[in-house]
């Protein structure tokens, strides 16, 4: 599959620009030019010449045919894919891959989640039986669905499942053909983004899911200098995103042609995705988890999962300081900053807020989603308006949020955001004299 | 090639030999014929030979086989599946679709065709629409489908229906092309009038060319049923197929291929038997 | 449908010219009264054959005017039928189906079409051959058949191009006679197409001698009346023969083929 | 309709105003014949008409046309693309992978055609393949195309090739059972031998039914090449599609239908003006 | 290529039978010298046409042999060439380009192909229609270019069926002394079907008279020689066309149509 005739190297990369939690090794790698940089230095020693090309793909399963297939030597998917890529290259010895890195995680699972239309009457998964369900077969979205039936006391025979690719679900969605859309990163929030519909569930189900990176063993064993250039370009491309986040989501967006909002959403300071590379015992646990739910569904049969992944390359680039890394759990992206509003620092990463003025190229931040509507009631147009969901945290669009009025709570936190009305529903029966309004009213009220 | 002499008598009914006079004078003619039975499993059975010694050796010559399921593998597939009584469900409602798809084409596409190659004035009016509409791949119509229908059978339908109406329009224009203009001529002079000549005049001579056209469209008829399902996520064999894709495994998408050929064999089959019957009047096939 | 059934129309060609893309293939005027019997001769490639599909409504014309009973003639119709010289059956129809499409297009009752047109199939000798395709049929046969269809359709105006030519003499001969009953019952006005100066003499009440194309006709033969079987061998008739013939452009010395 | 009269005088040939004698009998076909050129326009208008409306009042009824882009949209995202000159290279990427496809298709269909028209023998033995394999919808064998081709670019070549091959060998055994015995029997008694009457008979013969045949399957290889691209990933305009469609942008999705058809359109014409040239012979359209 | 070109070849149908579907078409014993004149003549659908497709190899033949010059004729070649009853000009080509393709065929080098059709378009009289397609000629023209193509050929034995039947007697009388002064240079093989006694006996050595269906030889009149013009008026000649319109069926007192 490495064949270098006259000294040309290929390197066919492959990533998905829509799954933009995967942008550090695909579209923002690109965008800067950083595999180019790295390649060029490693052409200087090896004196090889690199033919890199890249290959979009809407979904994992397509990249792993093309893996197979020998075409494809790098590529990035979410962790499902991506078990089903190390157990089926597996299979034939010179298309056998390695895990490598991760691009980026969350903890709870929340980069997949489930929508329903406006007009939908359902305000729980439960709500749900007996209805039709759009999702791709064998995604993480899929298994997220699972769980998350599962923990609402369904079993997937509860409802209908449609295997959709993520634009059919939606379109789908959108014309009523479906009741609900269970979808991975950034499809359920562009829905909600573009006022199609409303979040159901958050994706919360305690499991993690993240997108990873997968390189042919044999293609690396033969040029390991492509893959330690592949994980450097991938790390200061994190770090890049990292220091300039919003200037990141304004390039992939532009590559890309997602809102740039919606991207930022995911992957702005303490957005739902984590970027961060090294291989976590709980990102190695989730997929474990997931392997039974895979061999039902007749996606793999067995993956040793010692044998997939491989954090020597990784180990090699971060030298001493990866296992520190490895065992942090922080989002290395927070908001910071100082709040007018409120006349406070922000601080909590549970209350930390953002609003993205129309026409700016910075963000202001807001210690609390109470401030920040003050912040908004004071005029002026806004693009987004970025809240942690209040009893989750993932990181929600405000203006599209459910909101509860608690004039219990503190004082900067007497307006709350969910992500889900029956999240909001229940925090309002628990707190007595509290109130689940929408969005204009609460900024109404402030 | 020995059949020179048969055009004569060989004509497209099920029983040639019924020609074969009794003192005939050429007697080397009937062991040839037996072995033509047999000639149709030869290329299959090579094809499947091929296919195993290509897979099992793991060829790569230009063409890669060392990733492709053998036969063994696609068996056991196949033995799974026809245990399976989803897959029936799958299978019928591929079968519904087409059928009703298709009919819907051939009704349309038939009278299409017959309007603008009659009527100068439908093939202006008409003809650019159906010219600049029919290279429009009908999976390219999958999202419009999904956000005009109100269900995601009606849409599937429609874009079986719009990619099969073509072939059976463009054959049935053709047809109206090749017409020898003495068939209608005489049909007017004995009195027919448009309609008269349309009903016994054209739409008959035209017949080969319809099934002619009705065969390919049945084969894009599939085509588009089985893209639609993929694409669009309704059950149907295309819908199994592309699942099976989805999991990588590649045992299940040569069986929901293998399923699909089948089943379009068999309604190709079934319009040749009909085309036959109905176009027996033809001067035969070969020489 | 006709409402005087098979009464011979008067046919009317007024200064007609017919062209094709290469300039004019007929120029003619020429009136037929009902009931008459007109014989168009001609060189091969003249134009009678056009002369004829123009009367028949098949051919535009380019000046003057064909009326059929008074009324202009510029698409097909009942009232003129036509024998082809082509071969014009529907290759689909048995022998029978094709004279009984002529009986449905004239509103002939379905269950009477049979036996009208198995009648008229054996009138023209097909006596077994009723159910045969017609590529299973000679070319004298398929003749024939479109005979049978053409008086199944029992038109006012009988257009006929060659007919009779594939026949053999016993065949043409009582084909001729078929034509003349035919004609005797229903006074047909007859455009007939022939090669043969003997069946133009034995059919026609008038004789065209058409020129090279474009066709023009050179002269008009009046044929002596009552036609019948052995008027061929009188002086009169012989007469017309050699005028006829020496019209055609044959040396008198030379045979008559 | 007024066409009645033209058919001796109508041809395929361009400038059927040439025909038209100077004393014409029927005046009135002239002006008819200029209103006739704007015939085509209408349609198109009245479909733009409607799309409009249907699109503006956000009609629901039976079909929902509430979540369409408008023609407005449409424009917009049309004007934009055209001043990308990345846009044109897919559209290169794609014209290039239909015409090699097509003509593979073209060349092995028409050859395959007239080998099983011409023989039992070679019917007996690739028949039974070919019916197996015409009805395998071309875009299943997306995923085998990747494993058995080299590169992302010959798998799409095949696929679009492996569709629009049957509708011409379909085609071209259709023009094999119609073609008049006469006249390869004239030829043969002239002492053509067998690959003479194939090429001076049957050949010129079928190219009426060969042409209907690659016209069917120019719409079939265009399906063919977008959906590859679509599932493939491999630029082109159908990627691009696909990849407005991944972004929800649906007036990028119509503008790339609309793309795809103005290519189909042309490649069309194109193929529809070769026929009238070759074919010319034909005793016309209409009557 | 015929090493021997253009010499009549013989002809034997040795206890032929033809079959078709409902049952025997033709069955037929008869020796043809080199280079003779044979004339089949008998009823529309007696099996003429079916014998000419025996001989030309294009029809099987069920019992019996079918030889030219002593070898098994079951396939077409350049030996026998036909003209055809039906339309048999390949549509696609003009009249000119039809006639070149038996030039093509016979292995005349391209650039006198020209030359030699349009020759032959001359002797059959169709100067200045050289470039028409099929369909722009009239019936009778297309059966000259048929003729026209079948000379060109130069084959040893002539199949002519009804070849003349669609011209008018100048035309025919024309046509004949081309066949005449064709045979006259070449000595070929000519089986000859008409319905014409005169052209009959013009033209043929022998004439075979054929009952009706299955076709088999009524009687075989041998026709006195040298064959010339006015030949019919002699009284020998008489007689025969008497004889043979006798077996055709004629009543003695019936009109020569
Ligand atoms: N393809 C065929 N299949 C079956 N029967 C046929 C076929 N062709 C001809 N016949 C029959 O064979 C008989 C002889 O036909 P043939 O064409 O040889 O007659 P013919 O003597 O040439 O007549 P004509 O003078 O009218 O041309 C007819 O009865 C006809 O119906
Ligand atoms: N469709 C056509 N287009 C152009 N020219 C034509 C067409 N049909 C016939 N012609 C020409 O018109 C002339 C007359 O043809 P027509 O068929 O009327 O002759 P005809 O008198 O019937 O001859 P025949 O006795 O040979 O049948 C011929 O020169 C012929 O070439
Ligand atoms: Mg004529
Ligand atoms: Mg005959």
């Amino acid at each position: 599959a490495a064949g270098a005739d006259d000294g040309v190297v290929p390197v066919a990369v492959g990533y998905q620009s829509k799954t933009i939690n995967t942008v550090t090794a695909g579209t923002l790698m690109k965008e800067l030019g950083l595999l180019e940089k790295y390649l060029d230095t490693a052409a200087e020693e090896t004196g090889e010449t690199y033919d890199l090309t890249w290959h979009d793909f809407a979904s994992g399963p397509p990249l792993t045919a093309e893996m197979i297939a020998g075409k494809v030597h790098i590529g990035s998917m979410g962790d499902f894919p991506l078990s089903v890529n190390g157990a089926k290259t597996a299979e034939f010895d010179d298309v056998k891959t390695s895990w490598v890195s991760v691009t980026g995680y969350n903890l709870t699972g929340s980069l997949n989640q489930i929508v329903v239309p406006n007009s939908s009457d359902a305000t729980t998964l439960a709500d749900l039986e007996g209805e039709v369900i759009s999702t791709s077969l064998g995604s993480t979205a899929h298994g997220n669905l699972v769980s998350a039936l599962d923990a609402a006391g369904l079993s997937p025979e509860d409802v209908e499942l449609l295997g959709q690719d993520p634009p059919v679900g939606v379109t789908a969605l959108e014309s009523d053909q479906v009741d609900a859309l269970a979808q991975f990163v950034p499809f359920p929030q562009r829905v909600v983004f573009s006022g199609g519909g409303r979040l159901l569930h958050d994706g919360n189900t305690g499991v993690p899911t993240f997108h990873g990176v997968v390189a042919s063993d044999a293609y690396t064993e033969e040029h390991p200098e492509v893959l330690q250039a592949f994980l450097a370009a991938q790390r200061e491309a994190m770090e890049f995103l990292h220091q300039h986040p919003l200037e990141a989501a304004m390039m992939v967006a532009e590559a890309t042609g997602l809102p740039p909002e919606v991207v930022y959403l995911y992957n702005g300071p303490n957005g739902a995705v984590t970027f961060d590379m090294t291989v976590k015992e709980e990102l190695v646990g989730a997929v474990e988890t997931g392997l039974p739910f895979l061999q039902e569904l007749g996606a793999l049969e067995q993956l040793d999962l010692d044998d997939f992944v491989n954090e020597e390359p990784l180990r090699e680039l971060y030298g001493a300081a990866y296992d520190e890394t490895k065992a942090s759990l922080t989002n290395p992206s927070a908001i910071t900053g100082h709040d007018e509003v409120c006349g406070i620092d922000v601080a909590d990463p549970a209350t930390a807020s953002e609003a993205w003025p129309a026409g700016e190229e910075t963000t202001q931040v807001a210690a609390t989603p109470t401030c920040l509507l003050r912040l908004v009631a004071q005029g002026g147009e806004y693009r987004a308006l970025y809240v942690p969901d209040a009893s989750s945290g993932t990181r929600i669009f405000g203006e599209h949020a459910t909101w509860v009025s608690d004039p219990s709570a503190g004082e900067n936190a007497t307006l709350l955001p969910f992500g889900t009305v029956a999240d909001a529903d229940a925090y309002a029966t628990e707190h007595a004299g509290s109130q689940v309004i929408d969005y204009q009213t609460a900024l109404d009220s402030v | 090639m020995t059949t020179t002499k048969e055009r004569p008598t060989a004509d497209l009914l099920p029983a040639p030999e019924a020609t074969e006079a009794p003192t005939t004078a050429s007697p080397r003619r009937s062991p040839r014929r037996a072995a033509r039975r047999l000639l149709p499993a030869v290329p299959i059975l090579a094809a499947l030979a091929a296919w195993q010694l290509l897979t099992q050796y793991d060829v790569v010559a230009w063409l890669r086989f060392d990733k492709m399921p053998g036969p063994a593998e696609v068996g056991t597939s196949i033995r799974l599946q026809l245990e399976a009584p989803v897959f029936y469900q799958h299978v019928l409602s591929s079968l519904r679709r087409i059928l009703t798809g298709f009919a819907i084409a051939g009704v349309t596409g038939v009278l299409t065709g017959i309007a603008i190659g009659r009527s100068k004035t439908t093939a202006a009016l008409v003809r650019p629409l159906i010219e600049v509409a029919r290279p429009v791949p009908a999976i390219a119509l999958v999202p419009i489908a999904i956000l005009l229908f109100p269900t995601g059978e009606q849409g599937i339908v429609f874009i079986t229906a719009f990619a099969a109406f073509f072939p059976i329009t463009v054959a049935t224009i053709h047809a109206m092309k090749t017409l020898p203009p003495v068939w209608t001529d005489a049909a007017r002079t004995l009195g027919a009038n448009r309609w008269q000549v349309l009903v016994h005049v054209v739409f008959p001579g035209a017949m080969p060319s319809i099934f002619s056209g009705l065969s390919v469209s049945m084969g894009v008829a599939w085509i588009c049923v089985i893209s639609a399902e993929m694409i669009s996520g309704q059950f149907g064999v295309g819908y199994w197929t592309w699942m099976s894709y989805s999991l990588l495994d590649y045992a299940g998408v040569v069986t929901g291929m293998l399923t699909i050929g089948l089943l379009g064999f068999t309604t190709s089959w079934a319009i040749e038997r009909i085309g036959r019957r109905v176009n027996r009047w033809l001067p035969g096939e070969g020489w | 449908m006709n409402t005087t059934i098979a009464t011979g129309a008067r046919v009317e060609l007024r200064d007609v010219r017919i062209d094709y893309d290469d300039g004019p293939a007929a120029e003619i005027d020429l009136v037929v009264e009902p009931g008459e019997v007109v014989i168009l001769l001609g060189p091969s490639g003249c134009g009678k054959s056009t002369i004829l599909r123009a009367l028949a409504g098949l051919q535009p014309i380019a000046a003057g005017a064909a009326r059929v009973d008074g009324d202009p003639h510029d698409h097909p119709d009942t009232k003129c039928a036509m024998v082809f010289q082509e071969d014009a059956l529907l290759p689909w129809r048995t022998a029978r189906r094709n004279v009984e499409f002529a009986l449905a297009m004239r509103g002939v009752l379905r269950k009477r079409r049979r036996a009208i047109a198995t009648g008229l199939l054996d009138q023209v000798g097909l006596t077994g051959f009723a159910e045969h395709l017609p590529r299973r049929l000679s070319g004298g046969m398929r003749q024939r058949v479109q005979l049978a269809r053409t008086l199944a359709a029992e038109p006012r105006v009988l257009l006929m191009d060659e007919p009779f030519g594939a026949l053999d003499a016993q065949t043409r001969l009582e084909m001729q006679q078929l034509l003349v009953s035919v004609w005797l019952r229903h006074r047909t006005t007859i455009l007939f197409v022939t090669h043969d100066v003997d069946e133009a003499l034995l059919l026609g009440d008038r004789v065209v001698v058409l020129t090279s194309r474009p066709a023009r006709a050179a002269r008009i033969v009046e044929v002596a009346r009552p036609r019948r079987p052995g008027a061929q061998l009188e002086p009169e008739f012989a007469g017309q023969r050699q005028e006829i013939l020496a019209l055609l452009g044959h040396s008198p010395d030379l045979p008559q083929s």
